[in-house]
């Protein structure tokens, strides 16, 4: 894998030319949006390559993260949208009340952006190093995760007034000055999205060749042997999970300016669940896997989602079974059997001794 | 913000094409998702209203072709769905909905788009878009009657329940401040998740509070929940009896027995005597897909597509910018199953009567109030004194 | 009793055995280096994995294509590699667990918990917890406890402290009196070919030689392996 | 007095679903390593199961008691076709299981909206559940006393038949180490099988307590699985007694938390408890420990 | 001498009650093949577990001035013990050179982690040299046999630099002359480092022992050289067998011959 970086490099610049010249020209402008929406879950989806399909780490909670990019943005963009009236949506329950305290620092633009970067990395720190340090891992880990999400999809609908609940926030008018409905700057915003969609792409590809990556290997594969080897394994999953985690938030935090809304919906259970499906699809441990796998997931529901929606669940339901029983590694792991199968006798992992520890994690 | 906002909108052209004989409409619903054991129906019946309009010939003369989305119980797809059907399909109109989260994920893009949007089902009020037309019940059409029910009733204290979300918190807002005003004493007010079921733990805390009356405003399957746990606990219609604003036909068969004897607030029942309705239920047993009832929700989506026709008839035209001028022009006054409804061409809404119905063992409503005339829309509640002045002006600020 | 003839396996794509064939006999020694496929032959002698060539017969009947739990029925028995036991249940619990629908069930637990005494006083114990030797001991019993015609015993002496080695040795020899089949791998040549019958050598998962057991093998087999 | 009677019989009738529901999840996840995310669905076939049964046989007295078993039995059925044909070829990689289960809940899912009334259906309540019980004044739906008698019955069987039965044994046998049961001779594929088709019909099972307690119909399977996992890793994984203590007490906190709180904030609690409580114990209430390396 | 020695006093494990290792003290130095020896569930895995900081124990094991119990795994490492397991254990997907060098990285600062490999440590080239494992540098290290496995958990810990080497059944399943290969490197390693291995090969331990500890029952049975030990009564009797022992030696005359 570290083998040919020009590959991966060219692949990586191939994908921008993609994203940032073609799609724009060629692309209606709803359907221009909808792939700066997919690239939204894109980005997520990298850190969730990076967290489960390097790291070993199911994250099945990414909403969590999500969210916190996107709620922090959304704040700003509401309250910019207000000016300095109370948004409308709290006055229906309380038209006295002043702004919620945690509100106000998010008037400010330089907190908003630190705060897209910094909570995640934060929230995912702590938790990360509560969990890790106690072994928990494996189901436990997925489960957990999972339960964070749907506890915060559910704490945040049910505090209405102040974070918007169920309906969550929607109707921006500006971003960061710039009037929204404006079709240029709806293009810079798709622009700035999937520039940071290449941008994570590049830093999971020099996270992959370094040492660091390969260390992220052993820790999946034996991470008590990695302990004795000097290593805390806890530090090694932290940072993949750290940077997993801020990888969504920025995810989450385009995705309101893109999409214009975000509600609990977008972060709980099923979202984030949806997050994971994309990575399966395109490959979890590849480097083009899950971003592309999240695109195609995002597609599918925008397009056979409309012309056939009692089908695309089952389409859905379908390719969670069929690619996760017949091709583990994904759809980016098709060219590279086709490649086997031309080749004579090329080395083949032991599977068993895999899923042994597998097993293990999954009961201990 | 300042005005400017709004300057950017109109940038987008209608890409509307109505000069073949047919006219494109979008059908909006989640088909999929928590929301669909709801939905569902409200599209179907929607189809229906399209057909019966295609076999009468057509809008102005041009059949409809209709464009179904799924919106997947999910409000950014929603706003997606609204945007594919405006931009990419080019649709006239937009027609479905159903939770008023659904509703303000809409809003912005219809608003931003100039397109249409009908919503058929009661909501909270507190909004009126000149993008939107509402053909269910705003509060004073549907709430307000319910709570003058109880009032005359000799009620005197109130239990609130409801789901956790925008339409049952607002609803609830408003359902306080109007107690205050009758001398209702809320003895208690209980929120519980959308797609949650169990209400055990909530009914005991009723129990303890022994409120005269029960006001429900919960929405979907967690409704079941509610009446099961009520009857578990031995609360009965004749000591605490429930006045429902989101159980119509359709949802009381799921209940069963146990919802009997409780009380709803509707502007549609099926068992309502006016000219059409017989006509209205007799299309819609023999309809494929029919679930065999009919209901206020899709009495009200199935009149929204007539209102549409109405509307474009008085214009002479399917543009948005025509129509809304058609509406402010003269009153558009139909026969609906539930009566001779008239638009309010300013806020979008129709006249509607007022009706409490009681469940009786066949799981259909006994009418047993009814407004004595058709209660004009009043979303932001200007004709009620007791609605404070400056949650109006901030809320009618807040919305620009 | 048991014939492996002609055998090819491997995992996935890497061939691991080519055209094995092991001789028949009481006590069968395979002998050979690390990753020579020893390993492999037994697996497949109990069908953990199976043969893309040849075949495997037991007592006249082609048991290749049978589950390992009904070769166990037939009367092959198998201790693998690395003492494995199941490290959830109780050294009982292994033992209950094999003995349970046998007849005299409960007879053939205590046989075994008085050959081996370690096991009798961790009866209670979770198998997780024994110490490596302890395990290896309570595999062997484990499958002793299904009275087999033949047993299959990979490596059984590693990790096992010399007096028990001694005595594993000696319950190998009075085994194959009693008349069970033996399919041995040890590393302990002087001891395999001491009580092997017919010894076979792999190397890089070919037959490189084979022979008659006995001691005075020894150190033709040394030679052949030392290549 | 109220104010602590009520929440404990209400929360220990909420932790007795909340027990049927997880009691199936500690054989499939707990003992096969299986995570099922489907577990939902198979509670909400058993409900339509039993709805399907009150067609038949309309007197509702008589209903409940014969679904219950057919419900297991048709829920097992369900379980025992996804093993055959999807979960037995996932036993190397037991964290996979959860994805391809979670395809299997949506297509589930659906197909019972496209087959069913989209509003559900009505399952009624059999006459001798009527009425309360009086506890220290409170009055106690004996509905709860059955979901909390059903749940007991449950776990006691299914104690019984994995401790007196070999069958406890061979379970765990075969999920610790699949190819050394196998060459002890223990048939795995039935194990599987069997422990798959009892776990799944207890999910059944729960389904016809739910159906007493909430909406029967394709979305009611949704709301139980992510607390149904919680109790079973609350619980420590493999561990009945476990499972048993932690469904009791997040039922009971749960009461509690909404009755001092409101419903919503209640779940939120309840979550963030079991997640603290895992923190601290991340193996569970009970643990097994081995000395195994990985 | 003793500045850089193992020295474990009084070392206690217990396991909800069940005393594995009851109070073992002995000392290991540099450029000794310490065996630890003794009948299975003696306390010697118990043992070199508490001193890595797997299991709990208390009295002390110090290495020169630093006392090892109670600290965290990844510490004691980093302070120079290192150990392999009575089970192969190394990294299957990684190849041989990458699983050395995640053990090399050791030494290096945490930062340059996320830099890309380039080239092969020289002290990854020694290991590798000693081991032989040379040839091995791209194979997956999961598709390596079981001796040479154990090869590559040693080369681990060389290029660790590992003061301490604590062997669990490192000739566990090899073959004669791979033992007498692996006997070899241990004692050329053992030149400037501590190495202490559990074995229940006696000849391997005939053959390469400097000095010998034999637990019984989590306590010290006998200590000294070789042929002290196997002098002992003691240790005749609960370990070596007399029938054992003279098959064995007897073995090792027929081997002998063979050559
Ligand atoms: N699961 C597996 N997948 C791929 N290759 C394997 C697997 N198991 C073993 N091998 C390879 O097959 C070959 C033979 O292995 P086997 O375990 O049969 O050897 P062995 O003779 O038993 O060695 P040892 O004496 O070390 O136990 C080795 O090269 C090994 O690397
Ligand atoms: N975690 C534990 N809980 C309970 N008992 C344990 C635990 N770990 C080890 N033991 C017991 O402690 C004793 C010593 O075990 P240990 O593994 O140290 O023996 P050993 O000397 O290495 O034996 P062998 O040579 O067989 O590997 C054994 O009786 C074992 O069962
Ligand atoms: N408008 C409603 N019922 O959400
Ligand atoms: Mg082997
Ligand atoms: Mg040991």
């Amino acid at each position: 894998m570290t083998k040919k970086p020009w590959i991966s490099l060219s692949g990586i610049g191939l994908f921008a030319v993609l994203l940032l010249t073609v799609a724009p020209l060629v692309l209606s402008d709803h359907w221009l949006n909808n792939l700066g929406k997919y690239c939204c879950w894109a980005i997520a989806a990298v850190g969730i390559g990076l967290a489960w399909g390097r790291g070993g780490m199911l994250v099945m909670g990414q909403g969590v993260f999500f969210a916190l990019g996107a709620y922090a943005m959304a704040m700003h963009l509401t309250l910019e949208t207000a000016g300095d009236r109370v948004p409308g949506f709290m006055v229906l329950y309380d038209p006295l009340a002043p702004l919620p305290m945690f509100w106000e620092p998010f008037r400010s633009a330089g907190f908003t952006l630190a705060a897209i970067v910094l909570l995640p990395v934060v929230v995912a720190g702590i938790l990360g190093y509560a969990l890790f340090k106690r072994r928990v891992k494996g189901a436990y880990f997925a489960i957990l995760t999972q339960a964070l999400a749907v506890a915060l999809a559910t704490l945040i609908s049910s505090t209405i007034r102040e974070t918007g609940g169920d309906t969550g926030l929607s109707d921006f008018k500006y971003f960061f000055g710039f009037v929204l409905n404006d079709p240029a700057n709806r293009l810079m915003v798709y622009l700035i999205v999937a520039a940071l969609l290449i941008v994570c792409l590049l830093v999971v590809w020099q996270f992959y060749r370094s040492r660091f990556g390969e260390l992220l290997i052993a820790t999946r594969d034996a991470e008590e042997r990695v302990r004795f080897l000097g290593y805390d394994p806890a530090n090694v999953k932290l940072v993949a999970f750290v940077v997993s985690a801020l990888m969504a938030s920025i995810g989450g935090a385009m995705f309101v300016p893109i999409v214009g809304i975000i509600t609990p919906a977008e972060i709980g259970a099923a979202a984030s669940i949806l997050m994971i499906a994309g990575v399966a699809l395109g490959g979890r441990a590849s480097l083009f896997g899950p971003a592309l796998g999240a695109i195609a997931v995002g597609w599918g529901q925008s397009s056979l989602g409309s012309t056939w929606p009692d089908g695309w669940t089952y389409i859905l339901g379908l390719l969670f079974i069929v690619v996760i029983l017949f091709l583990p590694n994904g759809l980016s792991s098709l060219p590279a059997r086709f490649m086997r199968r031309a080749r004579p006798k090329p080395p083949e992992p032991p599977a068993p001794a895999i899923a042994a520890v597998e097993l293990e994690e999954v009961r201990s | 913000g300042d005005d400017a906002a709004a300057a950017g909108s109109s940038a987008a052209a209608s890409c509307v094409d109505t000069s073949g004989d047919t006219v494109k409409l979008g059908f909006l619903n989640s088909l999929t998702g928590g929301m669909a054991i709801s939905e569902k129906t409200v599209s179907n019946v929607l189809h229906m209203a399209a057909d019966e309009i295609n076999a009468d010939g057509g809008i102005l003369g041009k059949k409809i072709e209709y464009v179904q989305e799924d919106g997947a119980t999910d409000w950014p797809t929603f706003a997606e769905k609204t945007e594919k059907l405006l931009t990419q399909d080019c649709v006239a109109a937009i027609f479905g909905g159903w939770t008023s989260s659904s509703r303000k994920a809409v809003k912005p893009v219809v608003e931003k788009l100039n397109g249409l949007f009908f919503y058929p089902v009661q909501y909270e009020g507190l909004e009126s878009s000149p993008n939107i037309y509402y053909t269910g019940a705003t509060t004073n059409q549907q709430i307000i009657p319910a709570m003058d029910f109880l009032a005359a009733k000799g009620v005197k204290t109130l239990f609130l329940a409801g789901s956790d979300y925008v339409f049952p918190r607002t609803a609830n807002a408003i359902i306080k401040l109007y107690a205050a005003k009758l001398g209702i004493k809320i003895v208690g007010e209980e929120y519980v998740p959308l797609d949650k079921d169990d209400w055990t733990s909530q009914v005991a805390k009723i129990a303890a509070a022994k409120p005269d009356f029960i006001f429900n405003t919960i929405n979907g399957s967690s409704n079941v929940g509610f009446i099961k746990a009520y009857y578990d606990a031995g609360l009965t219609p004749a000591k605490t009896p429930i006045i429902s604003v989101s159980i119509a036909e359709e949802e009381a068969p799921a209940m069963g027995h146990e919802v009997t004897g409780n009380f709803a607030s509707w502007n549609y029942f099926q068992s309502l005597e006016t000219d059409t309705n017989p006509e209205f239920i007799k299309s819609w047993k023999a309809y494929p897909n029919s679930s065999g009832v009919t209901s206020d929700p899709m009495e009200a989506a199935y009149i929204s597509m007539y209102l549409y026709k109405a509307l474009v008839e008085a214009a002479g035209s399917f543009d948005v910018d025509a129509v809304n001028a058609a509406a402010k022009a003269k009153p558009i006054t139909f026969d609906a199953p539930e009566g001779k409804v008239t638009l309010d061409g300013e806020n979008h809404h129709i006249s509607k009567p007022g009706h409490i119905g009681r469940i009786n063992a066949d799981n259909q409503f006994d009418i047993v109030w009814a407004s004595d005339k058709f209660i004009e829309p009043d979303p932001y509640l200007e004709g009620y004194d007791w609605f404070p002045a400056d949650i109006r002006k901030q809320l009618t600020d807040a919305a620009g | 009793m048991l014939e492996l003839t002609d055998i090819e396996a491997g995992y996935g794509r890497t061939q691991v055995l080519h055209r094995v064939t092991v001789p028949t006999g009481k006590v069968v020694a395979v002998l050979g280096h690390n990753g020579a496929g020893k390993t492999t032959l037994l697996r497949l002698a109990i069908g953990l994995i199976k043969p893309t060539r040849g075949r495997v017969v037991f007592d006249g009947e082609d048991i290749s294509s049978l589950a390992p739990n009904k070769r166990v029925a037939r009367g092959l028995a198998y201790v693998p590699q690395g003492q494995q036991a199941f490290g959830q249940l109780t050294t009982l619990e292994n033992l209950q667990l094999v003995a349970d629908g046998r007849r005299r069930g409960k007879a053939l637990i205590d046989a075994q918990l008085s050959r081996f005494p370690a096991l009798e006083k961790f009866a209670g114990r979770k198998a997780g917890l024994l110490s490596g030797g302890q395990r290896q001991q309570l595999a062997i019993a484990r499958a002793l406890i299904t009275e087999p015609k033949l047993l299959i015993l990979d490596e059984p002496t590693e990790g096992i402290q010399p007096t028990i080695v001694a005595e594993i040795e000696h319950t190998i020899m009075q085994l194959a009196d009693e008349g069970i089949n033996v399919l041995l791998v040890e590393q302990h040549i002087g001891f395999a070919l001491e009580a092997a019958e017919r010894y076979v050598v792999l190397a890089s998962g070919f037959v490189t030689h084979t022979g008659e057991g006995g001691l005075a093998a020894a150190s033709t087999v040394r030679a052949a392996m030392a290549i | 007095m109220d104010a602590l009677i009520a929440p404990l019989l209400n929360g220990s009738a909420q932790g007795a679903l909340l027990l049927l529901a997880a009691l199936g999840l500690s054989l499939t996840f707990g003992q096969m390593g299986v995570i099922n995310m489907a577990h939902g669905e198979f509670l909400m076939i058993g409900a339509f199961a039993a709805y399907l049964v009150q067609q038949v046989i309309t007197a509702s007295n008589l209903s409940i008691p014969v679904a219950l078993p057919v419900a297991f039995v048709v829920a097992g059925l369900f379980g025992l076709v996804l093993e055959v044909t999807i979960i037995r070829r996932m036993y190397r990689r037991p964290l996979d299981t959860l994805l391809v289960t979670v395809g299997v809940g949506l297509i589930l899912q659906q197909a019972a909206l496209q087959i069913f009334p989209s509003q559900g259906v009505p399952v009624e309540k059999p006459r001798w559940l009527d009425g309360q019980l009086t506890v220290l004044g409170y009055n106690w739906p004996l509905r709860q006393l059955f979901t909390i008698l059903l749940a007991t019955a449950c776990v006691a069987a299914l104690s019984a038949w994995l401790k007196y039965t070999s069958f406890g044994r061979r379970i765990r046998a075969t999920v610790h180490n699949r190819d050394l049961a196998e060459t002890s001779g223990i048939s795995t594929r039935t194990i599987d099988r069997l422990t798959f088709f009892v776990g799944s019909g207890l999910a059944g099972v729960a389904g016809v307590a739910a159906s007493l307690i909430g909406g029967t119909n394709s979305q009611m399977g949704a709301q139980y699985i992510i607390p149904a996992f919680l109790v079973v890793a609350a619980g420590g994984i493999g561990q009945l007694k476990g499972t048993i203590v932690a469904a009791w007490a997040v039922g009971v906190a749960l009461a509690f938390f909404a009755y001092w709180t409101t419903g919503s904030l209640a779940q939120v609690l309840a979550f963030i408890l079991v997640i603290v409580f895992l923190q601290v114990r991340p193996q569970g209430l009970f643990t097994v420990r081995t000395r195994s390396l990985a | 001498m003793t500045d850089a020695s193992l020295v474990v006093t009084d070392l206690r494990v217990e396991f909800s009650g069940f005393v594995a290792v009851g109070g073992v003290s002995f000392d290991a130095h540099p450029g000794e093949v310490r065996f630890l020896i003794g009948p299975n569930g003696a306390g010697k895995t118990t043992c070199i577990d508490a001193i890595t900081g797997l299991t709990k124990g208390t009295g002390s094991a110090r290495l020169g001035e630093k006392e090892l119990l109670g600290k965290q795994v990844h510490k004691i490492v980093r302070l120079g013990v290192g150990r392999t397991f009575q089970t192969a254990s190394v990294f299957d997907e990684l190849t041989v050179l990458q699983n050395l060098d995640i053990a090399a990285g050791l030494h290096r600062p945490s930062i340059s982690l996320l830099r890309a490999r380039r080239g092969v440590d020289p002290s990854i080239e020694r290991a590798l040299e000693e081991t032989g494992l040379t040839g091995e540098l791209a194979t997956p290290a999961g598709i390596l046999s079981h001796g040479q496995k154990q090869w590559l958990e040693i080369a681990m810990l060389l290029v660790q630099d590992a003061k301490v080497l604590l062997l669990d059944e490192p000739v566990a399943g090899m073959s004669q002359d791979e033992r007498t290969a692996t006997g070899e490197l241990l004692q050329r390693i053992a030149a400037k480092r501590i190495v202490l291995v559990v074995e229940h090969d006696m000849d391997f331990m005939r053959r390469f022992a400097t000095r010998v500890t034999v637990l019984h029952q989590g306590q010290v049975l006998s200590q000294g050289t070789v042929a002290e030990v196997q002098a002992d009564p003691k240790v005749q009797e609960v370990y070596l067998g007399t029938a054992g022992a003279a098959t064995t030696a007897a073995m090792a005359v027929v081997l002998e011959k063979g050559d």
